[in-house]
């Protein structure tokens, strides 16, 4: 295979059917979850990230498996993209015992910690400063790995993007910021919330690189990731990368969506869908037929048949273990 | 009378205030269209439109900061914060700021600002979703705190934490927002302070907030035919707290069980487990005092564990046989 | 009386010199806050204002006695400048009944919200959104009066800082805020604490001017905080300003002030004394003469000596105060 | 033994097991040069350089966070907190995340930090810089509490903090700080959990923690001259808490006297003396439980408000004669 695509190093013409597949990964297992909830399948809530694939596996698909992440309420995306096993995720989103938290966190809580993704969160914001610290010990202990931090444009406002980013900055961490903007926040429209164009603008109150990319063009956002992984893993500090996007569901599991119209929806969802625009780049670029392309999205969309399988076959969590695991 | 849910009675206290007085506005995340992330303001900006009901940006630290400057300098904000864990972020306008000012500046200047919050478990929204964290808020002077349990409360209590001119921390129970009960059209207030007594009995005192109102009321309901008359009496304020009622109540039964949603260790029922035994009371108690409360653990996602960390029926009917050595 | 200064139209020629007896005033109430602490005289400890004289008084005095200020821990400067009775003051230092708070409060917590002083406060950056909310009220009531919030270098590291300048964009709030830059934050070198040249360009992050100004000129520091809180009066939104200054005392009682230099305190010292600057300039206008100037600083001088007496005469709170003034 | 004070014996504590285990760091405001606000880390910054000696910002949440995402990767951060009125803005990393995690993920990842932090009135700092707030951590599963009154509970719990591995909240009390006492020069741990008799005695109970401790003892000595024989007990951990050694005590005694500088009004004493009320040593009191604890005010500037505003050696004298029916 050749391709006249510019790609960053660590990542191979041949690699990229494979993540075209996790995208589809990532919509199967959403649009899944989202079915369950509407039948009332599945307990508590869920934040679903359709239409913001690319972010997700591009911004991953540079790291490397030591590398680490923290990610947000919206990170089924980010999970799977950082490997983990979507069995597992289903499982907890069905309260079992097999599930990656044993049925204790559910969707907002899921974390893979040996791959390297230190959680997904309920608290907006919460995750950043927790990347700073994870950045931290790579320099402190010397270990080389770089820490993406992802979080939504309406974290932006929180006092702990602010602080994080001016603490990693000062210690020149290596730690990257992905700010996914989806244009809301829950029902708030970033332009009425901030009064700026551009999040990544922000980068300016700390001396760090502060770049804008079209989050739904995983080519884009490989690259912009990388030069930013790789500036840090230089230990040349932070980066601030606004990715701008669009989740097509609403906020969360019950939302009217009066906010926006079904005009501004359809737009993205049909002119900018981030795995159409991948999988047209592919067939034109002749990495990929139609064919194979109908394969891909078809093995995706059985991997989450049998997801669900794993998890409604997975026993529910024994009375016993609601005290366990409170303490080390 | 008219019968409305909970969460109607909430929205109807701040509407009705809203149209009075125009020192009262609102403000939080998605509270606009959107009505809230439970619906309790939905319709709100349409009559009151976006100066009076104002969408926020997604910081609690501000949002708490500018309603304790906007009270000091003469509104009455009511603040939502979209779960009552958040409070977490705003801690330090409410705890130092709000609660101390009066205070500190040798009273002078007053902080009349409500905080609105959902708190509790029971929606599967796990651990940083569904705490219960009110006990905090009584340990500090300075602050209210209120906890209504049924819809009639809580339209009374709000307007009165509306017009009270101190900060007061008004925690709604998410899975009391849907109960109903009958609701008066017209505006009311029940002043802060003044336990209710949610039925009458002679053998136990359940002193039960929020969410265990309901709880306790069932069990009451199980245990009657048992022959066991329950006294049930809901604090509603936590502060101030209504000490008298509550040993009056005591005095009556010579038993009592205290019952909480929040985690057991260091919650409210050893508060007001500890002032029952220091007070009068003391010498008509026939039992050792009983506190339930939640288990030493964050409240878990999986429906069947998230039951288990909290107090159930079950569990209040077995404290209070255990009270009477029937067991 | 005229003069060739450039100066706001609310602040006349005729009422320097008692913008200077202010300045006075500021420099020796703290100096003998200064001497009784270290007499070991005052319980608690203190946070002193001497050489930042300018960017209180200047500030202030383009207010109008309704505007509102919120200000910090190093608050003595803007309570006098705000109108304060120093004799209330002091005795509020001795713990006095007579103290503004009547002993309650102490040199962290000073109010005069009759005055529009919102507070100082021990909190670093707690008023900063306390003053979005003062200016929130002015906005809906209709009001008309700005909030000038003040704050130093190390507070703009505080999500509190971070979340009020966006609120207060987005709203276009009547508020100023004017961070008083004098290089340290306790012991921490404000160059060290953030990556970049100035706070003032922080503004960036909110789409608000940002203007650095020599906080120990208080010409200018009138000439821009006049500009600012006009704009702010015309609706139009608010401002950050960054004061360039410097503390000639310690950080609190104790400071072995480790962190700097000796050098470094001589060149504000004898360079820039803000108060030095005034004189001199109001002398070469001609608006005072060398004696009259002997004059107002000797009249500040006995103001002092005055509080100090009134302190010292004052009585003790009665201990019946204890748990008054905790609810309304 | 020689005699250090209790804040060099924090610092000792801190200094060697940085020596031993690379992994250990501090952060926090000013604790380089200046040695930190009360000095505790004086000179550690020229030992340890810059890197582990870490000079942040003034940005506690930030702190806070740094800390949960550093100890979940592998280091055992301690952080300072100035103040620990100042935890209210490091909240929510303290209590959605450190507390949480480990159960939340399912038991995978730990927490292991410690939030060193001064609390307590004292020194006329006023209300935002004199609190005690350490029964907010109590009532937050997933962490644990520390509360040491001596510089040798100092130097051997502060070890066992920073050794375990879970988030510990360690509270200094500022007014121990330069008191002394006999500490071993090589290091050691005390466990979390277990309480200390500070002094023994027969006729009356005192649990005591932070200051208390030595008003308590102080108090001791006055009553032994009316042949009052007074047992002190300082849990020194709040969680895990001894409630073994508290309830031998309370079942020798027949008496219990709980005191604590924090405000009364939802303090730990509700929960230690509801604790006992619950225990087998119920039926050992001779007495109603005795709480002391802060009045429901801010703590006040003038020193002789201040001191009105916690429990004095003379209240703990009045409530240990009261609980003998001896006034
Ligand atoms: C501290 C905090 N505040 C509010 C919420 C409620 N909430 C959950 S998601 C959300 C919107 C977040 O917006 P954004 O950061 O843009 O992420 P998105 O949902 O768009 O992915 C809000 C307000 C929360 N979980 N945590
Ligand atoms: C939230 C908070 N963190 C820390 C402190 C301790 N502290 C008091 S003043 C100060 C330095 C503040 O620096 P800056 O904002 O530059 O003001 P300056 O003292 O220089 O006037 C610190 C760290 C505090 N009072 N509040
Ligand atoms: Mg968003
Ligand atoms: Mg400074």
């Amino acid at each position: 295979m050749t391709s006249n695509l510019t790609l960053p190093s660590m990542v191979k013409p041949e690699s990229l059917p494979e993540l075209l597949y996790q995208m589809w990964l990532i919509r199967y297992f959403d649009e899944k979850v989202d079915e369950f909830f509407a039948k009332g399948m599945i307990h508590g809530t869920t934040h679903l990230c359709v239409g913001q694939e690319a972010s997700a596996a591009g911004a991953c698909a540079v790291l490397e498996e030591r590398d680490k992440i923290t990610s947000t309420h919206r990170g089924h995306g980010h999970c799977i993209a950082k490997g983990a096993d979507v069995n597992r995720m289903m499982a907890e989103l069905f309260g079992r015992a097999t599930g990656y938290c044993k049925g204790k966190g559910g969707s907002m809580h899921i974390a893979d910690v040996d791959k390297g993704n230190l959680g997904a969160n309920g608290i907006v914001g919460g995750g950043i400063p927790i990347a700073v610290g994870a950045a931290l010990t790579s320099k402190l202990k010397r270990l080389g790995y770089v820490t993406l931090s992802f979080f939504g444009d309406g974290a932006s406002n929180e006092g702990s993007f602010h602080e994080s980013l001016n603490m990693a900055s000062i210690w020149k961490l290596p730690v990257v910021f992905i700010c996914e903007n989806n244009q809301y926040g829950m029902s708030g429209p970033i332009k009425e919330m901030i009064n700026i164009e551009h999040i990544a603008d922000r980068a300016g109150s700390y001396g760090i690189p502060g770049v804008v990319v079209d989050g739904n063009d995983i080519f884009a956002v490989m690259n912009v990731v990388a030069e930013a992984v790789d500036r840090a893993r230089r230990g040349e500090g932070p980066t601030l990368i606004e990715a701008k996007t669009y989740r097509w569901k609403g906020h969360s599991k019950s939302d009217a969506k009066k906010y926006r119209t079904r005009e501004e929806e359809m737009e993205w969802r049909t002119k900018r869908d981030p795995i159409a625009r991948m999988k047209s780049v592919l067939i034109a670029e002749q990495l990929l037929t139609e064919q194979q392309a109908d394969e891909i999205e078809q093995r995706a969309k059985q991997a989450i048949e049998d997801a669900v399988k794993f998890a409604e076959e997975s026993p529910m969590p024994s009375l016993d273990t609601l005290e366990e695991d409170v303490y080390a | 009378m008219r019968e409305i849910t909970y969460l109607e009675a909430v929205r109807e206290a701040m509407s009705q205030v809203m149209r009075e007085n125009e020192d009262v506005y609102l403000m939080g995340e998605d509270i606009g269209v959107y009505g809230g992330a439970f619906g309790v303001t939905r319709g709100m900006i349409e009559e009151f439109g976006p100066e009076r009901i104002r969408n926020t940006p997604i910081s609690e630290a501000a949002i708490a900061g500018a309603a304790v400057g906007s009270a000091m300098t003469g509104m009455r904000p009511i603040i939502e914060l979209q779960f009552s864990d958040f409070i977490t972020i705003a801690m330090d306008q409410l705890v130092n700021q709000a609660a101390k000012n009066r205070y500190m500046f040798g009273g002078k200047g007053k902080v009349p600002m409500v905080v609105r919050t959902p708190a509790g478990s029971g929606t599967g929204a796990a651990a940083q979703h569904s705490q219960s964290l009110e006990a905090w808020m009584v340990h500090v002077p300075g602050l209210k705190v209120v906890q209504p349990s049924t819809a009639y409360d809580a339209k009374g209590l709000l307007r009165a934490a509306i017009e009270d001119d101190n900060p007061v921390i008004f925690y709604e129970h998410k899975l009391c927002y849907r109960t109903k009960g009958h609701v008066p059209e017209e505006p009311y207030t029940i002043p802060l302070g003044k336990a209710d007594i949610k039925r009458e009995g002679t053998d136990v005192t359940i002193v039960a907030t929020a969410i265990m109102v309901h709880k306790a009321l069932a069990a009451a309901v199980e245990l009657e035919k048992e022959g066991i008359s329950v006294e049930i009496v809901d604090p509603r304020t936590l502060v101030p707290l209504d000490e008298e009622t509550i040993i009056q109540s005591v005095k009556k039964t010579g038993r009592l069980v205290v019952v909480h949603e929040a985690v057991k260790r260091g919650g409210i029922g050893g508060e007001i487990a500890s002032l029952v035994a220091e007070s009068e009371a003391f010498d008509y108690l026939d039992a050792p005092i009983k506190r339930l409360g939640g288990k030493p653990v964050p409240i878990p996602y999986n429906p069947i564990l998230e039951k288990a960390a909290i107090p159930q029926e079950a569990d209040i009917i077995q404290a209070v046989k255990e009270t009477l050595n029937r067991v």
